[in-house]
């Protein structure tokens, strides 16, 4: 029995060392195939980013071309931009004057950030909890309610949610400050309107991989040893429904990049959902190029995380699946 | 004409996630005569479900030959290949799982006449002939798979096999899944289906009554091995193999 | 290159893209004995580098940080660094300023070496200026360097001594004055550039002020503050402690903010101008900016034709969008020259109100369309593209005409939104239909509308060629006598009225809500609108 | 007991008296149509589409007015005034004509996207999944790497690169649509593939066409169309939030995105102008969810027996 | 079997179940009793409400939208069916243990098996972190898992099959139970584990002289294994008395009909098996009587509405069936047609 033990454990270890190997090729090729997505996707925009400077005097183009290092041929320029990237280095922006790309990225994102976590912690901490009361009331009133809640959430835009919000608690009652951010209670506002949609969500599929949870055996089992329900709902539903979520988490963090956007214009949030629609409609190229790429790699690296997180999660990923080939 | 199927020297290998091989099916050979049935026992997971699929082709072996009616399968063109899955067939553990849901057993007892073009003509009564063989009535014909217990679906299986004139059935734990008093329905059933066409069987299965009362020769897997291969009696009185000894007398 | 500017304006307020707001948080946020006045900007201002600010935001705030040689200032032009008026040489081309006693914030004098440094920043190539065309216009060697074929010697701006700065024109420029009052003709400290580089006045530590504020905070698109400069030399008008200026870019985010009492003022558009007006609140305000539709028959054959042209000028319903839809109180156009703008002694409009054709006529509109079509032989329009700046009330106003078109003159109109850098583009190009133009003066002074439809002027976008028109506007660029000056350019504009390649829509006016107590704020018809440097606030005790 | 007689003992001849319930005969298609009128919530869902896909249809009909003409008289008039049953908007044109032709556009947009999404998501996912092995693996391997990659991003920036307008809008959501339904239909195919029914049709020589045709697609149609109910919703979602953005469709088409956007601008003053297009798109996306989650329950085999 | 002390009486128990406005009725009417240290088998096949009961003992049905239980569940002195969910709590896992059918889906895939096992130690006995460990060790060692510190720390996808059941099954001892329910311990298990769980069960019993309800569809298993037998059918116990003598004499058709259809050595191969015609019953619809008459060849009229009442065949050896009662004159009841 020992001697199997321990074959499987390095067994074990061998997997993982491949797995995460694997991972981070995989994520290598997303981020390059992104890179040159958007190099290329920016440089079909019909129109050089100075061609309407025709009447500067040619010196004043070639020093803005050179600044921006747009004299070169696209794949001078497309290599250079590569090795910008590996550098770190975004460039800088077109209409924010002596910024860096970094510089604004490295500004805004934490607003971005801590907007979204909280929406994300508010929205699954509640999703969960109302997604397994649901599970666990199944077909009952209780479960009802919380499923109108929940297909309400998703069928409501965000930027309705938002404006509601901004005007009945904020202008009409004055529960909450109308819109920046400097401070805790002026986060609530807009993690209510991004985290419904979260909330929304996850409710759904809560329940769903709850109700498969329960019925599966070992909840009966859990039951059989006396077990009580809250010990049942913690160590033997919980870790198991919310594995799926852990799935989602990538999606989800792509949902709420969308809800950032809106939300950060409503609520004068300097966040860089903001920058990227004003970049876009600016055509503040190395912004919206800068913000794609960084929004990129945060998602793959996210999914990255996602991966091992699971992999470690959920002991079930099995070294000993045949994966299909035979020799 | 006596040897209805030859296997020489098969193997089967599956390479597993961690680059780990498992050898499934490992240098087998045995031959199965005409009426006769040649039992195939062993634990979980030695292999004999892997060897049944090879036979039906449906795994392709890393090596061997398999031999149909004295021609490798392998040097049979097309059309050769084709007529071969008139003759040998295959009935499965879970009868339900078996058919296809969406079909009515009409649909699934005329799908092997279809894709064969037999019985043009007459199909439904070639249909209604197979449920009484089976010992199940015409009112099953419009209906699906869902609205039968295990048992009966069983039986729809064992028709569906029989609608091409079979020479060679592989029986693949066709019982287990079995209540008890359903088991010796379906037992008797495959009996006597034997018995009157004369056919071959190939019984795997873990129940060691049902294999010696229904096998003319039994063969022991071990880890993709077969460890022994005689008669049913032999192997019961007079077991070669210290793994047969163990395995057979556990009872 | 004055065009550029003018469109910078226009986006400016007529798409509320950079709206200024002021406010004052006098009542949500607890109070201090500071006198602390909140007045929201639209957007982060996108840069206070004297020689780079090209916008509306940059050019409010950097009004307050710097100081020129004169400043406009409720509506006047008033002594800033320059002590007492220049001295002009007989031909008018050599103008000779004397500097007042000031310090930089840092505590340096202000010196006329600052001035020359700062001018030839503007106009030197590797600067990039987009505003540099300011200057070039009008002082003597000045286009030379810009255009790399000059030296930054020739350039007619000197120091003579510390306090003395001499400069040398191209042509007599009467208004010279008004020029430079503009906020990119400021004094800028060398050393400071150089020590800076690249990041100057990219952060409050990276500059040094001569105005009345000096920059105390920049959170980027969060928040600007400013504290007065207690170096400025008139110090005692300063009369706020603070002042704090949030980003926020949504409009109607920035009316709940006024209403919760988080900003000092809002602009009104639209349904809040209405519904402020009938509570009494809404203050409405001349504007210098106008919207015109262009035509251009190189784009657009079928605008060859005169009567084509006054069709789609009279078929469009100015009093019905001004009335029912757009919300401020803005004046139907049926000219060119903006009710802001001085004449002789009153605004130009009222000494010349210059009503050339009814404000709409439908009737006649059909009418011109098909004596101009038969004379094209043609049977209908072709499909027509109209090109407007999106954001704002210009969707709305695009969707106004497209409609208008369609039902008066059964055109079919496309309406194509572009973007600020397309429009620009567009400018160089003149590759369009149609477009709604919203359009101001550089300065106080009908010629800036006007001059630029002369023959091969580069902003002349649609090509308008009229002899009779070029030879009034040279006439009136150098006659000195006022009156027939504006005699001379209401006849241009009467030519350009009549011709019809530019189809006057309205002159604007702005619309704000300022919270009560608060004083002293400017709101100008010129860029930059909000004049906040020496406003009060009464503070109030509750 | 009390009345035993030695007759109650007498062997019984006949015992067809008792008829298994499972015996009668039920067929599947009846069986789905019942489970669909049990489930309510799905009923309803379908009945409140087809109310508003009827009206979207013919619902431009019904009034004297068109969506692009404009009264300046009657600028936002309320519900009901002047013949306006949902009132005038701010250029004074008939909200409920814009609201029906609004979405034509935005459900054609959401319709056009899904078919492509399914079409593609179709072939590539069970070409994946049929074939299995290295196809398998590399086919899935770009679509989990184009997964990663932002679709909003890279829709936003499509939209700003082409035209704005319907056809780039279908395409820039085209383009990333189809990758989920690749991924469930692969799935599907992987798991039925190797149900024993389809051994059991190769073992009766069933060609791959025959099998794919006759035993995997009317076995994965019912997550495929679980799906195409949630993609619906997320295009109409995907289109709202664009025109919110600025790059929704151009005047003077409208779609409920765009007719939400300008709502959320009058909401102060005129809140019916937001209230109308708002619970318009609220009670199609919640329909189709709901007719998703119905069917989800309808078609799932597990509930079958 | 020296003491004759019930441990757990059950008295009319039934169970239906409320489907879409069907009732099923999946226990009708039961009444058994377990003594101290005794092994009672119950088998039945599919549907035959032998599993709802054992749930039934537990309180943990689930899964059915309503369930009706009725009748008395008498632990001891304690009627558990007044229970509340909290006491029953208490009972569970501590007093009365259950082992399930499957393993592979018994065991929270996402929980290190150590950890299972204390779970009920910790719940129950209120134990400190570092007895309950050692408490999980022995368990594990008790059921013959050798290096139990190893396998304290794997997860049960991990296990091999007769791994599996011994984890449940130390599990379900974890807490010295006075009954251990099996529900079909070893059906997913090859013969050669079956037999080692069944040794294993017989070990315990021996040592701890748990009581043990060892539930399932295959007569073979128990011959040697249990002390009483209970044969189910349609939700009915249909026969029932000491294995031994059941073997011996069957008298219920069903359970003589299950007896045959074992197979008998002495068979020729390949001669025909006897059988039962027909099929078990579908809960949905149960006959009024006998649930068996259908397919049984000595059915009466009086099968056909009236249910019979035990009979006693012989010490302990209760049948229901109409074929021994005083009235009946048919000579086959005595099982002399077959051997």
């Amino acid at each position: 029995m020992s001697t199997y033990l321990y074959l499987n454990r390095y067994k074990g270890d061998l997997i993982m060392h491949r797995y995460i190997l694997k991972r981070i090729g995989i994520s290598l090729i997303t981020i390059w195939l992104l890179i040159t997505i958007t190099f290329f996707l920016i440089h079909i925009i019909p129109g050089e980013p100075f061609s309407n400077e025709k009447k500067l005097p040619p010196q004043v183009l070639d020093n803005l071309n050179k600044y921006y290092g747009l004299d070169k041929p696209l794949t001078i320029q497309y290599l250079r931009y590569l090795g910008n990237i590996a550098k770190g280095d975004l460039g800088y922006s077109l209409i924010y004057k002596g910024r860096t790309v970094n510089d604004i990225i490295s500004q805004a994102f934490p607003y971005s950030a801590q907007l979204g976590i909280q929406s994300l912690i508010v929205g699954i901490a509640l999703g969960l909890t109302l997604g397994i009361m649901a599970a666990l009331h199944r077909n009952k009133i209780l479960d009802y309610s919380i499923m109108i809640i929940a297909v309400l959430g998703i069928s409501i835009p965000n930027f309705i949610i938002g404006g509601l919000l901004q005007y009945f608690l904020g202008v009409k009652y004055k529960l909450f400050p109308v819109a920046q951010w400097k401070g805790f209670i002026y986060t609530i506002l807009p993690t209510i309107a991004l985290g419904t949609r979260i909330l929304a969500t996850q409710v759904r599929m809560i329940r769903t991989s709850t109700l498969d949870v329960l019925s599966q055996d070992y909840i009966n089992a859990a039951k059989a040893k006396g077990i009580n329900r809250m010990g049942i709902i913690f160590r033997h539903i919980l870790p198991n429904s919310i594995l799926p979520i852990i799935t989602t988490l990538g999606p989800l963090t792509a949902t709420i990049l969308t809800g950032t956007f809106v939300v950060e214009n409503i609520f004068a949030i300097p966040g860089l959902g903001r920058y990227f629609v004003q970049g876009v409609q600016d055509l503040d190229y190395p912004v919206v190029m800068g913000t794609t790429l960084f929004y990129g790699i945060f998602l793959v690296g996210l999914n990255f995380l996602v991966d091992i997180l699971y992999f470690f999660i959920d002991p079930r990923i099995n070294a000993n699946s045949i994966t299909g080939d035979s020799l | 004409m006596d040897k209805i199927l030859e296997i020489k020297n098969v193997k089967k290998y599956f390479k597993l996630a961690n680059k780990k091989i498992i050898k499934a099916v490992d240098d087998i050979s045995f031959n199965i005569k005409k009426g006769e049935t040649l039992g195939l026992v062993g634990e979980s997971g030695c292999g004999k479900t892997t060897l049944g699929k090879i036979i039906m082709g449906i795994y392709k072996p890393e090596r061997g030959q398999i031999i149909f009616f004295g021609k490798d399968i392998h040097l049979m063109d097309r059309i050769e290949y084709r007529n071969l899955s008139r003759k040998r067939q295959m009935i499965f553990q879970d009868g339900l799982s078996a058919l296809n849901p969406r079909m009515t057993v009409k649909d699934i007892l005329e799908e092997g006449m279809e894709i064969h073009k037999l019985y043009v003509d007459n199909r439904i009564k070639k249909v209604v002939e197979l449920l009484e063989i089976v010992g199940l009535t015409r009112d099953s014909l419009y209906r699906y798979p869902h609205e039968f217990s295990i048992g009966q679906a069983q039986r729809i299986g064992i028709a569906r096999a029989l609608a091409l004139d079979p020479k060679f059935i592989i029986l693949d734990e066709p019982i287990s899944s079995l209540d008890v008093s359903i088991q010796a329905q379906i037992i008797n059933l495959l009996l006597e289906i034997q018995r009157e066409r004369n056919l071959s069987y190939l019984l795997i299965g873990h129940d060691l009554d049902i294999v010696r009362h229904m096998s003319d020769r039994i063969a022991i897997m071990k880890s993709g091995k077969i460890v022994e291969l005689s008669s049913t009696e032999e192997a019961w009185n007079n077991p070669n193999h210290p793994y047969t000894k163990m395995f057979l007398l556990q009872e | 290159m004055r065009k550029r500017f003018l469109i910078l304006l226009i986006i400016a307020i007529f798409t509320f893209g950079l709206i200024v707001g002021c406010n004052n948080n006098g009542t949500s946020l607890p109070e201090q004995a500071e006198k602390i006045l909140r007045i929201a900007q639209g957007s982060e201002p996108p840069a206070l580098d004297p020689a780079k600010a090209n916008d509306n935001i940059s050019l409010q705030i950097g009004q307050a940080l710097f100081e020129g040689l004169y400043r406009y200032h409720n509506g006047e032009y008033i002594e800033g660094m320059a002590k007492g008026e220049p001295e002009i040489s007989e031909d008018g081309l050599v103008w000779i300023f004397h500097l007042k006693d000031s310090k930089w914030s840092d505590g340096k004098p202000v010196t006329a070496h600052d001035f020359e440094y700062g001018w030839k920043r503007l106009v030197d190539p590797e600067t990039g200026s987009d505003s540099a065309y300011k200057m070039t216009e009008y002082v003597a060697g000045a286009m030379e360097f810009y255009q790399g074929e000059g030296s930054r010697d020739d350039v007619g701006v000197k120091a003579i001594n510390d306090k003395t700065l001499e400069v040398r024109l191209v042509s007599n420029t009467p208004y010279f004055k008004e020029i430079i009052s503009f906020g990119v003709f400021l004094p800028v400290r060398e050393d400071i550039v150089e020590k800076y580089g690249d990041s100057f006045a990219t952060k409050p530590e990276n500059m040094v002020y001569n105005g009345p504020w000096v920059l105390t905070k920049w959170e980027h698109d969060v928040e600007l503050e400013f504290e007065p400069n207690e170096n400025y030399w008139n110090r005692a008008a300063v009369k706020l402690d603070r002042v704090v200026s949030p980003i926020i870019s949504d409009y109607t985010t920035q009316v709940n903010m006024f209403e919760t009492g988080d900003l000092h003022m809002t602009p009104l558009m639209g349904e809040f101008a209405v519904q402020y007006d009938k509570e009494g609140k809404a203050k409405f305000i001349e504007d210098g900016l106008s919207i015109s539709v262009l035509l251009n028959k190189e784009g657009f054959p079928p605008f060859q034709n005169e009567n084509i042209r006054k069709a789609f000028n009279l078929a469009v319903d100015r009093e019905s969008f001004i009335n029912n839809i757009y919300g401020l109180p803005a004046i139907p156009a049926t000219n060119l020259i903006n009710q802001a703008i001085r004449g002789v002694e009153r605004p130009f409009r009222e000494e010349f109100p210059g009503d050339y054709f009814s404000v709409f006529d439908p009737e006649k509109a059909k009418e011109l369309l098909e004596k101009g079509l038969e004379e094209l032989g043609l049977d209908k329009l072709p499909k027509l593209e109209l090109m407007f700046l999106d954001g704002g009330a210009s969707p709305i106003f695009a969707e106004f005409l497209q409609e208008n078109y369609r039902k008066n003159l059964g055109a079919e109109v496309i309406l194509t939104p572009i973007s600020f850098e397309k429009r620009m583009e567009i400018s160089m190009t003149k590759e369009f239909s149609a477009l709604i133009n919203p359009t101001g003066p550089d300065f106080d002074d009908p010629i800036s509308v006007l001059e630029i439809w002369v023959k091969d002027h580069p902003y002349n976008e649609v090509n308008y060629n009229n002899l009779a028109f070029d030879k009034l506007i040279s006439q009136a660029k150098t006659t000195q006598d006022i009156k027939k000056r504006m005699e001379l350019m209401a006849d241009a504009e009467k030519l350009l009225v009549e011709d019809m390649y530019i189809i006057p829509i309205m002159h604007n006016v702005m619309g704000y809500a300022i919270s009560e107590g608060v004083s002293n704020l400017y709101l100008t018809p010129w860029c930059p609108d909000i004049d906040w440097m020496f406003g009060d606030l009464e503070i109030t005790n509750n | 007991m009390k009345d035993l007689t030695k007759e109650s003992f007498e062997p019984l001849k006949n015992k067809d008296i008792y008829q298994d319930t499972n015996s009668l005969p039920l067929f599947y298609r009846q069986n789905l149509a019942k489970k669909f009128k049990k489930n309510k919530l799905a009923i309803l869902s379908l009945i409140i589409l087809s109310i508003i896909i009827i009206l979207v249809i013919l619902g431009p009909f019904f009034v004297p007015f068109n969506y692009y003409e404009q009264d300046y008289q009657n600028t936002n008039l309320p519900p009901g005034d002047k013949g306006h049953i949902f009132g005038t908007d701010s250029l004074g044109r008939d909200i409920f004509s814009r609201l029906w032709i609004g979405g034509r556009v935005s459900l054609f947009i959401a319709i056009i996207v899904t078919l492509l999404s399914m079409i593609i998501g179709i072939i590539y996912g069970s070409v994946a999944g049929y074939y299995g092995g290295r196809v398998d693996n590399i086919m899935m391997r770009i679509v989990d790497i184009l997964l990663a990659i932002p679709g909003l991003l890279i829709n936003i920036m499509l939209l700003v690169v082409l035209k704005p307008g319907i056809t780039t809008i279908i395409i820039a959501f085209g383009i990333t649509g189809w990758l989920n339904m690749a991924r469930i239909v692969r799935g599907q195919v992987l798991q039925v593939k190797e149900q024993e029914y389809v051994l059991a049709a190769r073992i009766l020589g069933a060609d791959n066409k025959r099998i794919i045709l006759k035993h995997i697609i009317p076995n994965i149609i019912g997550p495929i169309i679980v799906e195409m109910t949630l993609i619906i919703p997320s295009a109409i979602f995907g289109e709202a939030f664009l025109s919110y953005i600025g790059l929704g469709v151009r005047p003077p088409m409208a779609s409920w995105g765009t007719l939400a956007s300008e709502g959320i601008k009058a909401m102060r003053f005129y809140p019916f102008q937001l209230i109308i297009p708002g619970v318009v798109i609220s009670l199609t996306i919640l329909s189709f969810n709901l007719l998703g989650d119905g069917l989800r329950d309808i078609l799932d085999p597990r509930l079958e027996r | 079997m020296k003491e004759r002390e019930k441990v757990l009486e059950v008295k009319n128990l039934k169970v239906s179940f409320n489907s879409n406005g069907h009732e099923l009725k999946a226990v009708q009417d039961i009444s058994f009793y377990l003594n101290r240290g005794e092994i009672l088998a119950i088998v039945g096949e599919s549907g035959s409400g032998k599993s709802i009961t054992a749930q039934s003992i537990m309180g943990i049905i689930q899964d059915y939208t309503s369930v009706k239980r009725e009748g008395n569940i008498i632990y001891k002195d304690l009627d558990l069916t007044t229970l509340s969910e909290k006491e029953m709590g208490t009972i569970r896992g501590s007093k009365i243990a259950m082992v399930f059918q499957n393993y592979s889906s018994s065991l929270n895939p996402t929980m290190k098996i150590g950890k299972q096992i204390q779970e009920s130690l910790i719940k129950h006995q209120d134990l400190q972190k570092a007895i309950a460990y050692k408490k999980s060790i022995e368990a594990l060692r008790r059921v013959g898992i050798k290096n139990p510190e190893e396998w304290y720390y794997q997860y049960p996808h991990q296990l091999s099959g007769g791994m599996g059941q011994r984890v449940m099954i130390a599990i379900a001892l974890a807490c010295n139970p006075d009954i251990l329910i099996c529900d079909e311990p070893t059906t997913a298990l090859d013969i050669n584990n079956q037999r080692q769980i069944i040794n294993l069960l017989e070990e315990i019993q021996d040592k701890l002289s748990t009581s043990i309800i060892f539930i399932t569809h295959n007569l073979k298993l128990i011959n040697n294994f249990a002390h009483r037998l209970l044969i189910m059918y349609g939700g009915l116990i249909v026969e029932r008395g000491p294995v031994k003598e059941i073997e011996k004499n069957p008298s219920h058709p069903y359970t003589r009909g299950l007896y045959k259809s074992i197979l008998q050595r002495e068979l020729r191969p390949k001669e025909k098996l006897y059988t039962i015609e027909g099929s078990p019953p579908n809960i949905k619809n149960l006959p009024k009587g006998c649930p068996f008459y259908p397919r049984c060849q000595y059915a009466m009229k009086i099968c056909v509405n009236t249910r019979a009442e035990e009979i006693e065949v012989k010490d302990g050896h209760k049948v229901a069936c109409w074929l021994y009662h005083h009235l009946c004159q048919r000579t086959e009841k005595r099982g002399e047609d077959f051997g």
